[in-house]
């Protein structure tokens, strides 16, 4: 069922009238005043209500569909966490509300930072990143003003691995840096010998993600951190995989001297169909002084109070107008005091163990594993190379036909240099029932490839449309619904 | 185990079918010598009904005080269809709309959002979504440099009528590259921008200039002059509004003879609670001709196979995820959920509710002004119509005042000490629709106590 | 898509253990303890969210569908209702509580005592009957009360319409009562001179309600109530139509002695797929001393208490262990207070105007309107006897090839009296636009059975499932899964 | 106009349409002098901003005091996800399902629910809800006087231990038909029914004998015995059960030899908050036998015209919209969405859960009992096993310290002076999982203080 356009539910003069004050004059000057009306849909609330609840019924979502999209740990977003961070008092809350009137709210944003601080190894944290590119901005905006506070002005080098998220470089250059890609080995891990060869005086950094994004553990992360540190330059970790090593390695130990965390990943705050997240940055003794404001304080009286530029004069400063998406935040405090210290390593632990059980189950069926002499670690990469070629059926028709079985599909050509394929990320929160039906379904499709790649290459075929297209959309640019059309 | 599924059954199988004894060796890749001990930083696990009670009490604890803050985020009525459906499990733990065809609840909604930004700001563009005012300014500051191609100078005049922690954000952001945000000052009579303070720079180069309508003080600034100094001048139009005042006021689209090049702003006003500060949204919406330089999600509207309409991510050649260090923006999780919030905000309210609600803003901030000026060594600073917030003058520093009012419940506004030293004890006050008469007279009734008056 | 049973998402030891303390062992005597577990399923906190998700979206609702259900008054169900019952402070108050506890809620629950004694020109109310069937039941029992206080006791017969709800003569047989049925004319009033001859001295009361299920207004309503005043009857209204006349005319100027309200109808709150509900009943002077209890009260100065037994000893006593259902009450409450003076009256009116609009569309459509002469009231009666005839299309075809069309369908079927009727009641908090096209829908339908019986018969096609064997559930009965079939 | 949708426009083309001129004018049929003049005496309306203003007012000024009373709604935590999923529009806006396969979301859980009812109980079948706990047993004794064809003499026995106010529902619903309801004394030493009571009955024609386990102290009663001696003697068996304690206690339907007939109860603890005592749940669940008996709707499994599987209503021809005035019942209305809520409740909890939390009641009520009678001047009335309650026995009338534990927040228990006076100075507490030893301590510690000990 398609729903129409909530312009086209609208008639002028409609509205829903339980939502605003009956009365009241704007006072504007003549020439500042808006002259028509905006042109807002007029409809009632039951309309709103029906259209908003019909479409959200076209979605698939964690809540009513498996979706190992790899990278983005798509697991349970608990229901309480969102019940608790919406009480009455915290929605209430005006971000400069006086620290008197703050500290049950501050109290919980402390301790977030102290258990985010133990579960990176990092020596202090900043919650104000609004997302994981946020976070990574900020880590590589503190890596340039340590360098610059040394007088280093020439370390504008960030070196990101060929299978980094895009967000990596783009931050690098968003922080006026130059990006230096350094090629992984056929086994995932990274050539070490060329890494070496791009170190040197221009180096400020590197950023990697471990598990790299190729889902394999980077073997030899002391080396790389030594390499990179004798270098001069310092070493970024992109939290986007922590959910994979959760208590059972931490970046700090590792040898990283930043780290960002996507709480709406490893912490299972929702995605919300595009966000908000949450990237809050953790750093080594390093760059302490130069972590983003606010940041919350405990004094010894035990209150709990912002620390800002007054309390950080070296900081990068300040990310967003007030403290960054506190609710996310407060969700994933309430994750992470529900999962405790050891439902921390137990995160890890069954990611783990979902992922190698369906990477091993799949290779049985025949599907190619992007990385056979690897373990999988909380996802992992099947290239379908070899039935593009066979049967000219893409990772793409797969990833559509999976929807006509009711799983969202994979992440699809991530990372770019693996061709044709699925990176697969089923999460610690899925039971063995649901990974088998998954297999299932992907062995269906594959006889169906071999017998009528058609059918493949049609789909979806169930869902509320099929295949769209996107050359289309690009071209013929439609990203407005335009007064002409709606014939008012 | 909280939220893991694995019975023990499942864990034997799933271990034997990968061929290994223990779930530990699956991490046999990572060195022993960095493997973790216990996390005793951690707190052992609190069931949910233990942490429900931990938080009801610390959410308990801070009150509900009564909120005559704005300065940049403000308390407006929620209608509670928004967030009985935004937290619906399809919109709330969904991800970006990555598989079009089955995100089209996203993605339509998205379309609608679009649609309505563009009708509110009088553009012709609108992108899905950045993180929050602030950090679109500072986007916004880095499209008019790629936008702007006649300029190569890289230079934006800031009015210090901007919100100021929006100018430091801008300035943290595009710190790595080489721009320039030059503040200029306020007209301190007015405390508004004087568009005559533009002639000195007639003739240089200018990339942009940013104008934030209402200004950080609640007052109108003389928009259609500035947009056209700037455009005779070869620089692009950054205006920062505030989406509810846009019922109102005339739309960006409309300053000046062509209208501004980009509009950014704070999308909290549009049905999303305070919150301690996020999460909101940030919009930003342009002109056609700049949409390849806009950083941020779009979505387009095209046709599936069979030709019927369907919604899907478009232009993502701007995007890092393509264009990885050449994108317009590393920008990726956005804030989608909140703009699920205002497009159902937008459409109970309409275009007539949302004029209702800024007009009972207007009125209750007079209220407000004209009760607390009642009180002597209270003083008006700024004369003029006003939205939202009027500056105020006390006889006395205003910290500690405001420290007393929190003890009474009441979060009396915003001290400008730190950001505008000049104008002396210097208070940004803010009523909104939901400030009852009743509320404002406790605050000047109280406030005149504490003044001894 | 079909769900499965949560029994086949069960295995043995899963369990969503956040919900639950860790330890603690029952203390229970050998023999009264249970030997095995309640077989309860066993499934993780993510799989009974996903679950029950996905079954809630194989419903049709208010919140997605137009639902013209008529007798049911299915409208609009304010999310702010919900939202303020379920305040903490609400929810968290115990129902023993003590008053000086209470007065928040006992003062919303005053005050909506005092506004259904307006709306219903009554002299007390008793919120505390907990659906319209047990407001009937306190009503019945009331009036029996009242004779047996005056030492009437032959009065036992209760005279219902022939098209009263089947709750009606229910109740009057579970008060212990004899059921005299009169018949109703060809125009849809009652039938007096039939009603004179089953009035007399064994007449406790007659039930009605106004307008009558037929969908029209019983024109001689003040003539009803003098003939059975006249013969020591009491008059009950069944309030479940009282959106139709809500503000318009009362019924207690009718003459009734006592009403009972729907409050899950006309004052909007959920029907939750079969409840709560709650049938507040309202009476006359001569019923106040026999109100079930309890009932809340204000003293002088200004304090709110329960009045129970040791107030009003002749009440008929009680009937729910607290005080009915309090949180429906709240909701009922918000909304009347969202509506206010005005807005009760425009409930009806707008809700006529849509039934009006509709029947005389679908008059000009082809369809036979079951009384043709008369005004709609806010719902009306199409009998598709002749299409039935001709065509061989049953109003069950039609309701559910609707289905098909996205439109929950009327009611069927009842009342009893029309053949092949649809009982329709669009409320007031439909678009015309949605009336349109519910016409077209019907129009269409009436085409497809011209052109294709079949097609129609075998309707929905759409639906999770097709045409459900009725036939089939109530001689093989399979009330439970039962424990064989799960292999466990 | 609040929650209508009709533009000026519309309204004069559907006048049009149907031939008027006035909305007024379609109210013809009613006889003028009938028709109400202004309703003044309902308040001018609110808009949603103001209503909510006024509801978190009134939520607000009853505090949330710490609760030790039970007597029939407990205090447990109910888990978030429930009433986040239960109040989804499409449960929470649907209407009893009557279109089956347009309400198989409903169905099924329903169907679900059943199952999982009789699972906790050991019974057959079970109905989709009643109103209550306490109209269930209304239903209950007179479902036994049409179910025991045995029987013409509609006697029922009911022990004190029952649920007092359970009794005074029972005897209102049932009171106008001829049915009597004999109240039997318990044994004032150990609180519970002594079997031996009933062998004075022994021999007569008694239809059914009610046993409330655990009953309304708290403590267990005999069910074996009384089950035996009522099977012996033609009697039907009615079991008033807390579905909670059924994680522990032996189902009624293995009780005695032959296990009960009906079991009925309130379903208030399966995650319906307490909520000032409603909407709660009654359940009722019967043997095969006496399916065709029992009120209420039922939902059965069956097929589609495609042969796959689905659910319906069944046997609706006990119902009153079927059978009329010979239906089983006249409930047409029930509680469908706190038996969503349960079902939920039921599912996230699990038989282990369950128990858990079961046992977890039983240690705090214990808690509580020593906390309260290590103070002088309180005791214990009733020695042995106890789920939930408990009654202390105080030196002094209990109402007033009630009264004056409510001033310190404290809601102290049930006062039984109404009820069992005989017990002297007695009062009923309670504490589920939600009380901590906290909890427990500060009501020990208030208590004794007012005691002044
Ligand atoms: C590996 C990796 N790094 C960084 C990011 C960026 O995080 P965010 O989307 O929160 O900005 C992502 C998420 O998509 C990611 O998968
Ligand atoms: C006319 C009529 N009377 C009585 C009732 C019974 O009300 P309830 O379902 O609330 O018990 C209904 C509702 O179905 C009805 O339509």
């Amino acid at each position: 069922m398609q729903e129409p356009l909530i312009f086209h539910h609208s008639r002028p003069g409609r509205s829903a009238a339980a939502q605003y004050p009956a009365d009241a004059v704007a006072d504007v000057p003549e020439h500042l005043r808006r002259k028509r009306p905006a042109g807002l849909p007029e409809v009632s609330e039951l309309q709103a209500v029906r259209h908003f609840t019909r479409l959200s019924q076209l979605n698939f979502s964690i809540d009513t569909h498996f979706y190992p999209l790899g990278s983005c740990t798509m697991k349970y977003n608990p229901r309480a966490c969102n019940r608790l961070a919406m009480l009455p008092g915290f929605l209430g809350r005006h971000p400069l509300a006086p620290e008197s009137l703050s500290q049950g709210f501050l109290a919980c944003m402390f301790e977030l930072q102290e258990m985010l601080k133990e579960v990176t190894g990092m020596k202090g944290v900043s919650l104000t990143p609004m997302a994981g590119a946020q976070g990574e901005f900020a880590g590589v905006a503190m890596i340039r003003a340590y360098h610059r506070a040394r007088g280093d002005h020439a370390r504008n080098e960030i070196i990101v691995p060929d299978a980094a998220h895009g967000t990596n470089p783009a931050t690098a250059t968003m922080c006026g840096c130059k990006v230096i890609e350094v090629p992984s080995l056929a086994n995932g891990d990274i050539d070490l010998e060329a890494l070496q060869r791009v170190l040197g005086p221009n180096t400020a950094g590197i950023m990697l993600t471990n598990p790299s994004t190729l889902g394999v553990f980077e073997r030899r992360i002391v080396e790389v951190a030594r390499l990179v540190h004798e270098a001069g330059g310092l070493l970024y970790y992109d939290g986007a995989n922590l959910n994979a090593i959760l208590g059972k390695v931490r970046p700090g130990d590792m040898g990283f001297d930043v780290v960002h965390i996507n709480l709406h990943k490893t912490f299972s705050t929702p995605h919300g169909g595009g966000g908000p997240g949450a990237g809050v940055v953790g750093v080594g003794e390093r760059l302490l002084p130069y972590l983003p404001v606010p940041i919350v304080g405990r004094d010894d009286d035990g209150r709990y109070r912002w620390l800002d530029e007054r309390d950080l004069p070296h900081t990068i400063g300040r990310l967003s107008a007030f403290m960054g998406n506190a609710g996310v935040l407060l969700r994933a405090y309430v994750y992470m005091r529900m999962l405790g210290r050891d439902g921390m390593q137990r995160v890890a632990e069954f990611a783990t163990l979902n992922a190698n059980y369906l990477l091993a189950r799949l290779r049985a069926e025949g599907f190619d594993p992007a990385y056979p002499e690897r373990r999988a670690s909380h996802e992992f990469i099947i290239t379908l190379k070899r039935q593009a070629k066979e049967l000219g059926v893409t990772a793409m028709d797969f990833a559509k036909r999976l929807l006509d079985f009711g799983f969202h599909a994979p992440t699809t050509y991530f990372p770019l240099l693996v061709p044709e394929c699925l990176l697969i990320e089923p999460t610690e929160t899925e039971t063995k029932q649901e990974l088998d039906a998954f297999i299932a379904a992907m062995v269906a499709i594959l006889r169906e490839a071999e017998q009528d790649a058609a059918k493949v290459k049609g789909a979806p075929y169930t869902l509320p449309v099929r295949r769209l297209d996107d050359v289309r959309a690009a071209k013929q640019l439609d990203v407005a619904y335009t007064e002409a059309e709606s014939g008012a | 185990m909280p939220f893991i599924p694995h019975t023990e059954a499942d864990i034997r199988a799933m271990l034997a079918t990968i061929g290994v004894s223990s779930i530990e060796e699956l991490f046999d890749e990572i060195p022993a010598t960095l493997r973790t001990r216990e996390l005793t930083g951690i707190p052992e696990a609190l069931n949910e009904m233990q942490i429900s009670r931990l938080m009801h009490v610390r959410a308990q604890q801070d009150g509900t005080p009564l909120n005559f803050v704005g300065a940049g985020a403000y308390e407006h009525h929620v209608p509670a269809a928004i967030w009985e459906i935004v937290t619906r499990g399809e919109f709330y733990s969904a991800y970006t709309p990555y598989q079009a065809e089955a995100s089209q609840g996203t993605l339509q909604l998205l379309y609608e959002y679009q649609t309505m930004m563009t009708r509110l700001t009088g553009m012709d563009v609108a992108n899905a979504s950045l993180y929050d005012g602030a950090s679109a300014l500072a986007e916004a500051a880095l499209m008019a440099v790629r936008a702007n191609r006649r300029s190569t100078s890289a230079r934006i005049l800031v009015p210090a009528s901007v919100h100021p922690i929006y100018r430091e954000v801008a300035a943290t952001i595009t710190g790595g590259q080489n721009l320039t945000l030059e503040v200029l000052a306020y007209d301190r009579q007015r405390g508004t921008f004087s568009p005559q303070s533009l002639d000195s720079f007639t003739g240089e180069d200018i990339t942009a200039v940013v104008v934030q309508q209402p200004n950080f003080f609640g007052l109108f600034e003389e928009v259609d002059a500035i947009t056209d100094w700037a455009h005779a001048n070869g620089a692009l139009v950054i205006a920062v509004v505030n989406p509810l005042s846009l019922a109102i006021l005339k739309p960006p689209g409309e300053w000046g003879t062509k209208g501004v090049d980009i509009v950014v702003g704070e999308g909290q006003p549009l049905g999303v609670p305070l919150s301690s500060g996020g999460p909101y949204f940030g919009f930003m919406a342009t002109r056609k001709e700049h949409v390849r330089q806009m950083p941020g999600r779009i979505v387009g509207r095209t046709v599936d196979l069979d030709g019927k309409p369907g919604f899907t991510l478009t232009l993502q050649a701007r995007e890092q995820h393509i264009r990885r260090s050449k994108a317009t923006s590393n920008i990726c999780t956005n804030q989608g959920l909140l703009v699920a919030a205002a497009t159902i905000y937008l459409s109970l309210l309409g275009s007539r509710g949302l004029e209702r609600v800024a007009a009972a803003c207007q009125r209750q901030t007079s209220t407000l002004v004209r009760a607390l000026t009642r009180i002597p060594g209270v003083e008006l600073v700024f004369d003029g119509p006003r939205f939202h917030e009027a500056v105020l003058r006390l006889d006395r520093p205003v910290a500690p005042l405001l420290s007393a009012l929190a003890e009474r419940g009441i979060v009396g506004g915003y001290d400008l000490a730190r950001h505008y030293p000049e104008l002396g004890h210097a208070l940004l006050v803010c009523a909104t629709e939901t400030r009852t008469d009743e509320d404002i007279e406790l605050y000047a009734s109280t406030l005149a106590q504490l003044l001894g008056r």
